[in-house]
């Protein structure tokens, strides 16, 4: 297939992605919050109504970064889906190196989403801005040493061939550690739950706290495209990627993509999230172990 | 095509590394910095480099994210809400930057460059890891040591509770006899605020009471970058710290006076942008 | 643009809701179960202010910035409230929320209803045009007010002695981590809590607040949940708040007061999943021995764990600020500082 | 060269993305609207600051650890290969850094100072 072709199936991928994210996340929080009537297609028209209110700017913004912030969020999404093989002979970027280019992704989240607090020169927004550098650093490290457990086998840093390595056996089972680890790192890219340390609560929104009109909406769908792209490599480090009998593989792979993108919703909506300081101290002293652990195990099965 | 990119590429790094010395604001100049840095990886990229260029991509954006974090936490100013000049000794470093051109292009002129094209579809990632467990297994190793000797060095410096208790009490040195008095220099009274006992000549810490004054009151930067973090004053490269008090304006009387303290820092501050 | 409206039109209300003296009590929960409502956070992201009870005067300057904050097109509702707000829609019945609000927000969205102007005047906080060799309004490197403020001046921190920058402001009265009326004056460095002064007091209601403290547990979901449950201990609320580990995401003996409690044992009582097992008192407690030295998070969580009644004698226990605050800081946090 | 250009172009379709959605209800922020949101407070100074953050100690530790990793993914690659020897030896590395991490521990730098 052309890389043309590609890039148009992985443009429907993605909005498509989008629009069931927004839904299955609505249906959720009102599944969860016991209301029931609506439609479900609300997200949309939210978005619609926030696209048409004032896009406000604060005192002494930093403009260019409030934008770029935004708009270099939904790229890292995007990015992050189009080193996904989305079949045997095509993907859009076929790097040899491709695990380190969604490290590099991962690692520019963290710029940005700090860029987004820091730019509307806003109190709240800035403790959201560097409260989220403090977990979305070492957070990174447990993706890194998943991502090379997941490697391992492969012999190889490029995601077509750690996909096809999973014929046999998807890493979901031969690397059990793998994937929960790999989901906590979703849960801090998309912002969500437990891991939104930048749009929480209890900073009234956080980074988005001045956000309003074309900035609001262009954020969610930022975030949005994040939890397809993280949603979509996750799949296929783990649990085989566009592999399957039958169906072709784009439908494996949205498959397996919907499924991940439901545990990140439904964990996102049912864990508490623990005051920052308590969060670092996990990550370090008792999840990091853990991947070290995964590696160490990933490493004598691909020995064996 | 290619020769298209790489000049595109090659501009936006130039570019964006001038503008690292003309904005403002520390963190525009920070990112400007990883901006510059992103096209050479992709330049890297260009030249088959793949490991190495998205290598670059992924540890500069960490890096100067953590380096952004120091930059706003101890310069003044750090939004460049008010113009400032970010090139400090304007004449010599000019006469630096000159030099430096001239010898860096000599350099590559005159050297004779290998030319080993790679064949086509080569893993280089394969290479790159037998060597390192192969012949480089040794530096590698040494890395790891170094790394360790890094950490080590980075907390002991920078943290507050280090070996010899909270570093607001530990600063003093232990004494010469087990319980004796701290040897060396008198430690000053009230060292409850210390910490920066060391670099004398900062008056005033009653400043919560002129906390609100126009003036700049910030003299003792210079001091906390020495402080808490030496180790990142080097990433810090020409933009270090900041003279002690030489704002020409806004100096309020009624402030205490404050002393240029001996201190490494001294003339590479920061200056207020020459009114034109 | 026809149909970007219309398709807007569906959408659900976002109302910044501004609690007043005298809301009632299971107003949050009216809110929760309107139909085609949605509370947000932050104004930014409203169209209709909705203001529930009545403003004291004190605060009715902050309650004409904060309309002035929401993007236009916007609007403003009065319930309970016997505030003045010109232009604002009074609703009597409660069956109306819904209704009205949402009729509101077609007609703002279409532009059959004109979008509320500022009450304030459009000027900067201090003039700024022209002023100095830039043009911006500063001076030197730290000095004046470029672009209409000032910048915020160092001072020592009480827990690594970093003279850093302080950040005073007010915080208050209309941000939803915050009980309704209560305005702190807070000092940061960072994102810790150097000291803390009570400008106004809380309002006193009967509301209940377990949903608020779910809220910034980042359970906004369950929050909701509980809002709309018939009573507090309701026992598909209390599984799901087992399940998500709430209770041990709360540090243990954060806010800890003199009798014993701690936000985890308040959390227990306010969401009701516990007896009461002891007797909240709270003399001789202020927010400053209670906020002085914790983070941001931690000092929200302490501040919602707390009935009205407590809270509202803490507030009244909290000492004013004197002149050496800074040496009164470092005590506190000796005790304050405790966690890990 | 075609990663180069589907970046490019991602980049480039986001930001058109970004700016359109911008096209619609404009008009400017007036100053009453442009305070930065504290509840109604008004804020005395500009939110930038001197930012004091808790944990810069953990940073640098990071980017130290950040730094081997880096050596890890051409190991990776190899692995299979060179079997128990590359375990061996990335196992010591590992061990080197994990002296670092629990003295840092022991320093209390995942602490908020």
């Amino acid at each position: 297939m052309s890389v043309a072709l590609t890039l148009m199936i992985m443009l429907v991928f993605m909005i498509v992605g989008m629009l069931i994210a927004a839904v299955l996340d609505t249906f959720f929080y009102r599944w969860l919050a016991g209301r029931t009537g609506g439609s479900l297609l609300t997200p949309l028209y939210a978005a619609a109504a926030e696209v048409s209110r004032q896009r406000i700017s604060t005192e002494a913004p930093d403009r260019m970064n409030w934008f770029l912030s935004i708009s270099g969020f939904l790229t890292l999404g995007a990015i992050g889906l189009a080193v996904v093989p989305l079949g045997p002979q095509s993907v859009v970027i076929g790097l040899e190196t491709s695990v380190v280019l969604w490290g590099a992704c991962e690692s520019l989240v963290v710029v940005l989403v700090f860029l987004h607090g820091w730019s509307p020169n806003s109190p709240l927004a800035l403790i959201g801005a560097y409260r989220y550098v403090a977990i979305g650093l070492p957070i990174m490290l447990l993706s890194m040493f998943v991502l090379i457990a997941a490697a391992l086998p492969a012999e190889s840093l490029d995601l077509r061939a750690i996909v096809t390595s999973q014929e046999d056996l998807w890493n979901v089972i031969r690397q059990p550690l793998g994937l929960p680890l790999f989901i906590l790192l979703g849960l801090s890219l998309t912002l969500r739950g437990p891991l939104d340390y930048a749009d929480s609560a209890d900073l009234a929104g956080g980074t988005s706290i001045e956000d309003s009109g074309a900035n609001r909406a262009g954020w969610q769908v930022a975030r949005l495209s994040m939890l397809i792209g993280f949603s979509a490599v996750a799949a296929s480090a783990f649990l085989g990627g566009y592999l399957g009998p039958v169906l072709p593989g784009v439908v494996w792979l949205a498959f397996k993509t919907l499924t991940i993108m439901t545990v990140i919703i439904a964990l996102s909506h049912l864990l508490a999230r623990m005051p920052v300081a308590r969060m670092l101290g996990l990550i370090w002293k008792v999840l990091l172990p853990i991947a070290f652990l995964d590696l160490l195990l990933a490493g004598l099965v691909a020995l064996a | 095509m290619t020769d298209i990119a790489f000049y595109f590429l090659s501009a936006i790094a130039i570019w964006s590394g001038w503008r690292v010395f003309r904005v403002d604001s520390m963190i525009r100049a920070t990112f400007a910095l990883m901006v510059s840095f992103i096209c050479v990886g992709a330049i890297a990229l260009l030249m088959s480099a793949d490991y190495i260029g998205v290598a670059t991509v992924f540890m500069m954006a960490v890096e100067m994210m953590v380096m952004g974090l120091f930059m706003v936490m101890f310069m003044m100013n750090p939004a460049g809400l008010n113009p400032m000049q970010m090139v400090h000794q304007y004449r010599l470093s000019i006469g630096a930057g000159i030099v430096a051109f001239i010898g860096l292009t000599v350099a590559v002129l005159t050297t004779d460059l290998p030319h080993n094209p790679l064949p086509a579809g080569r893993d280089t990632m394969r290479d790159l890891g037998i060597n390192l467990l192969g012949n480089s297994m040794l530096i590698f190793e040494t890395a790891g040591v170094t790394l360790l000797a890094t950490m080590l060095g980075a907390v002991i410096l920078s943290s507050r509770r280090g070996r010899f208790g909270v570093s607001d009490e530990g600063a003093i040195p232990p004494g010469l006899h087990p319980g004796g008095t701290p040897a060396g220099r008198k430690v000053e009274e009230g060292g409850g605020h210390g910490g920066h006992g060391g670099h004398g000549g900062h008056g005033g810490h009653d400043k919560m009471t002129d906390e609100k004054d126009d003036g700049q009151g910030t003299g003792h930067m210079g001091h906390e970058m020495a402080d808490a973090d030496p180790a990142l004053s080097a990433g810090h490269t020409g933009h270090g710290g900041h003279t002690t008090g030489a704002n020409p304006e806004g100096a309020d009387p009624k402030k205490p006076k404050q002393e240029p303290a001996p201190d490494p820092h001294e003339g590479h501050g920061t200056k207020p942008k020459k009114e034109h | 643009m026809s149909w970007l409206a219309k398709m807007a039109g569906l959408a659900e209300v976002p109302v910044f809701v501004a609690f007043g003296e005298g809301a009632p009590a299971d107003a949050a929960s009216v809110l929760a179960k309107a139909p085609g409502l949605r509370v947000v956070e932050t104004p930014r992201a409203a169209a209709i202010l909705f203001v529930v009870g009545t403003v004291p005067k004190a605060l009715l300057p902050q309650l004409h910035r904060l309309h002035d904050q929401l993007p236009h097109p916007r609007a403003s509702a009065l319930w309970h409230s016997r505030n003045e707000l010109p232009g604002a829609t009074r609703i009597e019945e409660i069956a109306n929320i819904s209704v009205l609000l949402r009729a509101i927000h077609r007609d703002l969205l279409v532009g059959s209803l004109k979008s509320e102007p500022d009450f304030l005047s459009d000027a900067p906080p201090n003039e700024w045009r022209g002023i100095g060799p830039h043009g911006q309004g500063g001076k030197g490197m730290m000095g004046g007010t470029p672009y209409g403020r000032p910048m915020a001046m160092t001072a020592a921190d009480l827990r690594d002695g970093l003279d850093l920058d302080a950040y005073t402001a007010d915080f208050g009265p209309f941000l939803p981590m915050l009980p309704a009326g209560l305005v702190l004056t807070l000092t940061l460095q960072g994102d810790t809590i150097q000291n803390v002064a009570v400008a106004h007091p809380p309002f006193e209601t009967q509301e209940q607040r377990g949903w608020v403290l779910l809220n910034l547990l980042g359970l906004p979901a369950l929050a909701e949940r509980m809002l709309r449950a018939t009573n507090i201990g309701n026992a598909t609320v209390k599984r799901l708040i087992r399940l998500s580990g709430a209770r041990a995401a709360i540090p243990e003996g954060l806010g800890r007061t003199h009798d014993g409690s701690d936000v985890r044992t308040r959390f227990d009582l306010l969401t009701g999943t516990s007896e009461p097992i002891f007797n909240l008192h709270v003399q001789q407690i202020g927010l400053d021995d209670l906020l002085i030295g914790l983070e941001w998070h931690e000092a929200m969580l302490v501040l919602n764990s707390f009935d009205n009644a407590s809270l509202r004698a803490i507030c009244a226990n909290t000492s004013d600020p004197e002149p050496d605050t800074m040496a009164g800081g470092m005590d506190h946090g000796v005790h304050a500082g405790h966690m890990s | 060269m075609t990663t180069l250009i589907a970046i490019i172009l991602i980049f480039a379709f986001s930001m058109l993305f970004t700016a359109a959605l911008r096209a619609g209800a404009a008009g400017p922020s007036t100053y009453p609207q442009k305070r930065p949101i504290l509840g109604g407070s008004d804020p005395e100074t500009h939110a930038w600051q001197r930012f004091h953050i808790r944990y810069y100690t953990m940073t640098l530790l990071f980017v130290a650890f950040e730094m081997e990793m880096m050596f890890m993914y051409p190991w990776a690659v190899v692995f299979v290969e060179e079997g128990p020897k590359a375990l061996a030896e990335m196992g010591m590395f590992l061990v080197i850094l994990s002296v670092g991490i629990v003295y840092g521990w022991r320093e209390g730098i995942f602490r908020w100072e």
